[in-house]
């Protein structure tokens, strides 16, 4: 019987992001409750150490594979491998095109993007400068949040995006180039981030250059100290994709494929955009 | 009259302040030994650098074969036939002998008329074939970093020979050599100039100079003061020539003896003894060990020397625990003892930084103080604490060495062949030194190549063969380079 | 210090990588029978493949006494102008193209370091900066050749001959090409001389210049080769791809015995680093080993490696 | 080749880097008049002021002859642990124990490179992954004290003194301090002696081990300071700060003039090196240069200061 435990692989695009941490705490914490053992990976948004990371997944012996895929299509090799050892693989926030996916448990992220441009326009009434501080150059999980916000600022005619720098997601570099964009933007409106560190460095900034309420910020993840900034005013918005749940969600459908069960394509998890209005009710010790 | 193989005229070339050399013309002509000599810093190394392509000269010509040439890296000047041993080694540590000494141009196997690879067999062959004629038989797959250096400078003497060249430069090749592969070389040198070729020679030891060349020009401060031909010159003439002065003539008094400094406790087949006031010469053949002892006394063999300084027993395995003992080592590869890249200054309070260390941090005047007056005593040329050891001459980069440990007053020198390299009225000067350095109660341990030197310098001489003790002789009992020679074996 | 050590000493240091491979096999393949499964030695094969044709290239450059920081990008740019250049024209202009851009960095390499006479070390961190920006500009930043790459190429990338993958043979062909371009042509000595002593071979009649930047066009041919490798398998050309990969083969070569003074250095002695790093990171995985406690694991072995050489060669 | 410098070239040598600042500060002076704005000066001060404490120390190591890839790590080490002492114990013990872990770290290094005589490069890679792995476990991968830290210790991050924020008074007083040790200390100059020749300063009898040895505590204890000043300018622990930091610091002491074989530079110096990074990025993100073109701006004028320095300094 003890040869009959059920260990799944877990390949996470990076080890050392909030996002990822919670949604292996979360893949973790369902495992247990099913008995299975899990077997991790990491791979730093590097593809071809995701593939590799895989690979040895699966001479490893798992019985599947989750995985967070850091592009769509570079590391597609992963999912062949898992193919041909004919054990289910299923993507976990980010996507593949690889015909060889089981399931895709995902965010819209473009559409997230498009809700907090249209959020941040309303409320600085259509009109104004704004920044963006956008996530490392190249990952596509935050080109397509910025490529949404952009489209759906396009469409006010007052709204200018007068600023833009792509980087690391660290609180230091929120710091330093929202200080940069307050310098050469006295009278920006509102700064968009990619995630809730660099969002958290920005308020920083803005708190520094006395524009506390006049220049909003918004982030992503909401990360407890990013809800806490929301609550005391610094931070105007981040939004809550509960990654946690993600990672219930993957070993539940696993389970399900286990059982026989037929799979849909895709699952949509839902976010929540967290402002001053509801964010007492998400406060962690609520 | 046939054209010159080579011809420098009018050469002129400045070192920032410095005027290494004005307004030289010098040729040299096929199957001639024309040998260069002039104090330290009179610009030789300088003139055949321009020969060989390492500088331009800022005004002049060189001429080979008559042509004027314009070399702008040495591979010109090699493809001109201009061969050169520099005066520093300028080996590839990692490398073979055997590629080493092909370097320029390695050898290609031939198969159908095509290249495909090197002929590692005909390096081998014309390595050992090269070497033998110097009496000289390694292996030639040896790496050269593990070599001893006057066995090095046999591998530059011998890479240059290989190349056939219509004008061989060699730069105080001499310098570290003993009688035997000196000799050897030279009789290497005289079946070239039967052959034609150019020879052009540079040494501080005046009596080779009198023996070999056909003509010798004289530099003194980068001008020529002097040419005279073969028989014209002996070594009095020459000295007076390149100083200006008349030759300093030796005297021989014996210090009075005190008590022992320092002793070695092992026994060994090479061990030492070296009281207060004493000179102490160790003569050997290459490879005879001499290195070796003085290397154990400073802590840089692997086996650390068991010691009583001054009564008090000492592990030396450190040549910080030597110094902080009251030994200095003058190393007998120039390099190992300079930091190429920084100041004289630097160079000279290397080994006494924390001496001038006061509570407000470093003395720096006291330290300019004995920087400059060592320079002073010790002549060193040009008189510039702040100018970097690599752009001193070859001699007086000697000089910043022993400099460094009288600026450290230590009890004991260990020198290894001192004053390679340091022209006739410097060498006196060293010799001064020692002498008096031993009179005021030092000891020194002096191995030379340079039997000579060890006669004037020496109360006693200790010959080593193979790292053994062959003979010990006293002054009392008379002390000569011929008696020398035969004690160790050469 | 350098005149303590004799030949023997020597000998025994140049087999350090290898027994230290050994050891780590060895060690691996008692805690888990899964190690030396077929599947997963295949897997190391091929994991090993692009670094170890990067770590070649690196050799040229290490062993001349230089240093490159830029290959990580240029595994980029190569495979993304491949991608891009194959899409519109063909699978075998997409490949030159590839590699031409991989010769090209190379070539400024080494003209700024050879004939400017500039740092190594200042002059690849800014190509590695610059080449970066250039790929990110000619992509807009998104992966290339999403709609598909010729299946031939992507084929390329998965498939063997002769029961080894085609990825395996490239670096195996090439080590077997290039020793012998190192120790059998006057080119290849002519680095180790530079490397080992610049003045010294300077004064031999070596053209000191262009050897050393001969050695940087290596490095970018060989990592030109990589990005293309690295296409294939990723099925695109990949702008973020060869982040850090530029530490890694350094790491591989001085692991592999070469000295970073130049000099000295053996082709496939830093396969054989490669081979260290790479089987490393797969022990690690399979025995589960938490991916925090990896990165301890990974500083610790590369270091206990690096010192296992120096104790060895001590007397 | 070396024998072709003469004291006066060296002399305008010497004042490159000042010149690069001086040229690229005109340079955004001209093109925005936001540039010489008193916010923006201070802020490029603040900007500045952990990279130049992190780069003192660095020039210290390369000064020394050795090379320091591991800071970046000992600035996320000392962060978080001292953002974790401090929730606990209070202020002053955290900042002393951020300042240790940056010495353990140095130390370290040291015994490992200059004791056991293991290659630098690949000994402070293995700290350096090493180092993050343990602040990843210490801090399982978050942020530290963001439930907040002692409000004098975030005052110190952000307010000023005399008109200039603390975090600047920092490297203002390490540098005159150090320079002195540098100049005026037996330690200091043995530092440069063994740096330019080793085994000239072996045979002169330093202590050659454990100066080199202390030169990567000096980076370290520095990189401890650097860490603390991070942890009270981000307000907390960030286990993932400090990454590619190493490469920034090195690369501004080698803009600075010193040479990476050691023996070479000057801590003043190394502060413009930053400087230059420094403004180089603040220009760019003034004149909203897209962030694809910046990087090709900031590598290309890497080279170009690198290069710039070698033109004037040959005849
Ligand atoms: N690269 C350089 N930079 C500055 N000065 C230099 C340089 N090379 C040589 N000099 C100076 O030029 C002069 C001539 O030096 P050179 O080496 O030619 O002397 P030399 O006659 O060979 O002396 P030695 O017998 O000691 O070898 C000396 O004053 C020396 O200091
Ligand atoms: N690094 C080394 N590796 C191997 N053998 C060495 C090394 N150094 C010296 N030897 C050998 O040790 C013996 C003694 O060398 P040592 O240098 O002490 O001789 P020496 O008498 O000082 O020579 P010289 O006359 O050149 O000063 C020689 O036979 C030499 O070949
Ligand atoms: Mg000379
Ligand atoms: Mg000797």
């Amino acid at each position: 019987a003890q040869s009959e435990k059920i260990t799944i692989g877990v390949a996470l695009a990076q080890d050392d992001n909030p996002l990822y941490i919670l949604m292996l705490k979360g893949i973790r914490a369902r495992a247990q409750e099913l008995g299975w053992e899990v077997a991790t990976v990491s791979s730093n948004e590097d593809k071809l150490k995701q593939i590799n990371g895989v690979q040895d997944l699966i001479a490893r012996g798992v019985k599947a594979v989750l995985i967070s895929p850091i592009d769509a299509v570079g590391v597609n090799a992963a999912y062949d491998a898992a193919a041909q050892a004919k054990i289910p693989i299923i993507s976990l926030a980010r996507g593949s095109s690889s015909p060889n996916q089981t399931l895709h448990v995902g965010i819209n992220e473009k559409q997230i993007g498009r809700e907090i441009a249209e959020w941040t326009a309303k409320q600085i009434g259509g009109q104004g400068k704004v920044a963006m501080l956008v996530g490392p150059s190249g990952a596509p999980a935050f080109r397509n949040l910025a490529e949404g916000y952009t489209e759906a600022m396009a469409k006010f005619p007052g709204i200018a995006i007068v600023f833009r720098t792509e980087g690391p997601l660290s609180r230091e570099r929120g710091v330093k180039h929202a200080e940069d964009a307050l310098v050469a933007n006295p009278d920006l409106k509102a700064i968009y981030t990619s995630n809730d560190d660099i969002a958290l460095g920005a308020v920083q900034a803005v708190v520094a250059a006395n524009r506390k309420g006049q220049t909003l910020v918004t982030g992503m993840n909401g990360v407890p100290p990013a809800l806490r900034a929301v609550k005391d005013g610094g931070l105007a918005l981040t939004v809550e994709l509960n990654p946690l749940t993600w990672g219930r969600i993957g070993v539940d459908k696993l389970s399900d494929f286990f059982k026989g069960e037929k799979l849909e394509n895709q699952v949509f998890i839902p976010h929540v955009l967290i402002d001053r209005a509801n964010v007492d009710a998400k406060m962690p010790n609520n | 009259m046939t054209e010159p193989a080579a011809r420098a005229s009018g050469i002129t070339k400045r070192f920032g302040a410095t005027a290494a050399l004005d307004d030289v013309s010098f040729d040299v002509m096929p199957g001639e030994i024309h040998a260069l000599v002039g104090e330290n810093g009179a610009g030789k190394s300088t003139l055949i650098r321009i020969l060989g392509g390492v500088h331009g000269p800022d005004r002049g010509e060189i001429y080979v074969d008559g042509q004027a040439c314009h070399f702008s890296s040495p591979r010109e000047a090699i493809a001109a036939g201009i061969a050169t041993i520099p005066q520093e080694l300028r080996l590839v540590p990692a490398l073979s002998i055997a590629e080493n000494m092909a370097l320029g141009d390695l050898p290609m196997r031939k198969r159908l008329g095509f290249a495909v690879g090197l002929d590692r067999a005909r390096m081998r062959r014309e390595a050992r074939e090269t070497l033998r004629v110097l009496d000289f038989a390694p292996d030639p797959d040896c790496p050269v970093r593990q070599l001893p250096f006057g066995e090095r400078q046999l591998v530059a003497i011998g890479k240059a020979l290989r190349r056939r060249c219509r004008v061989l430069i060699l730069d105080e090749p001499t310098a570290a050599l003993e009688s035997h592969e000196i000799k050897r070389l030279f009789g290497v040198l005289g079946r070239m100039r039967e052959q034609g070729v150019a020879i052009i020679y540079i040494s501080h030891r005046l009596d080779e100079i009198v023996s070999l060349a056909d003509r010798c020009t004289i530099l003194r401060d980068g001008r020529v003061v002097a040419v005279s031909r073969r028989g014209e010159f002996d070594v009095a003439a020459l000295v007076q020539a390149m100083t200006g002065r008349i030759g300093h003539d030796i005297h021989t008094e014996t210090p009075s003896l005190g008590d022992t400094l320092l002793e070695e406790t092992q026994s060994r087949e090479d061990g030492m003894r070296l009281r207060a006031g004493e000179v102490v010469g160790l003569a050997g053949l290459l490879g005879s060990g001499k290195g070796r002892v003085l290397r154990r006394l400073f802590g840089v063999e692997a086996e650390p020397a068991r010691v009583l300084i001054k009564g008090a027993p000492k592990r030396l395995s450190n040549p910080s625990h030597a110094v902080a003992a009251g030994i200095g080592m003058v190393p007998g590869e120039r390099g190992l003892g300079l930091i190429m890249n920084q100041s004289v200054r630097d160079n000279i309070l290397l080994a006494s930084l924390d001496r001038f260390a006061s509570r407000k941090g470093f003395d720096r005047s006291a330290a300019d103080r004995t920087v400059t007056t060592l320079m002073e005593l010790l002549d060193i040329r040009p008189r510039r604490a702040e100018l970097k050891v690599s752009a001193l001459s070859g001699g007086n980069q000697q000089k910043v060495i022993l400099a460094k440990w009288l600026a450290r007053e230590v009890d004991i020198l260990l020198l290894d062949d001192p004053t390679q390299g340091v022209d006739v009225a410097a060498k006196a000067q060293i010799h001064a030194l020692v002498r008096d350095f031993a009179k005021r109660g030092g000891g020194v341990l002096l191995g030379s190549s340079d039997l000579g030197e060890l006669a004037r310098l020496c109360g006693t001489v200790v010959a080593l063969h193979r790292g053994r003790i062959c003979a010990r002789m006293e002054r009392t009992d008379g002390l000569s380079e011929q008696k020398l020679l035969r004690a160790i074996g050469g | 210090m350098s005149w303590k050590q004799t030949a023997a000493q020597l000998h025994v240091r140049g087999l350090t990588p290898l027994l230290t491979l050994l050891v780590l096999c060895a060690f691996t393949a008692l805690a888990t029978d899964r190690f030396l499964s077929p599947l997963n030695l295949t897997n190391i094969l091929v994991q090993s493949s692009i670094m170890a044709v990067i770590a070649l290239g690196m050799t040229f450059v290490i062993i001349g006494g230089g240093f490159d920081l830029s290959v990580g990008s240029t595994v980029a740019l190569s495979g993304c102008i491949a991608a891009l250049v194959m899409v519109k024209a063909g699978l075998v202009l997409g490949i030159v193209a590839g590699i031409a851009a991989g010769v090209l960095v190379g070539l400024l390499n080494g003209v700024v370091i050879a004939l400017l006479g500039v740092n190594p070390f200042i002059t690849t961190l800014g190509t590695m900066v610059l080449v970066r920006g250039v790929v990110f500009l000619i992509t807009a930043g998104a992966p290339v050749g999403d709609e598909g790459l010729p299946s031939s190429f992507v084929a390329f990338g998965s498939e063997r001959f002769l029961g080894i993958h085609y990825l395996v043979w490239v670096p195996a062909v090439l080590l077997v090409l290039l020793s012998w371009v190192m120790h059998n042509t006057p080119h290849g000595r002519r680095i180790y001389a530079v490397g080992g002593g610049r003045d010294a071979s300077y004064l031999s009649g070596i053209p000191v210049q262009r050897v050393i930047a001969s050695t940087y066009v290596w490095c970018g041919t060989l990592a030109g080769i990589a990005g293309v490798m690295l296409a294939a398998r990723l099925q695109s050309g990949q702008p973020t791809a060869g982040e850090f990969y530029e530490l890694t083969a350094i790491a591989a070569v001085v692991l592999g015995g070469a000295a970073l003074h130049g000099g000295e250095g053996t082709l496939y002695k830093s396969v054989i680093g490669v081979f260290i790093m790479v089987v490393l990171g797969n022990s690690l995985n399979l025995l589960n080993v938490d991916s925090y406690w990896q990165r301890v694991a990974v500083g610790a072995v590369i270091i206990a490696a690096a010192a296992a050489d120096r104790l060895r060669w001590r007397r």
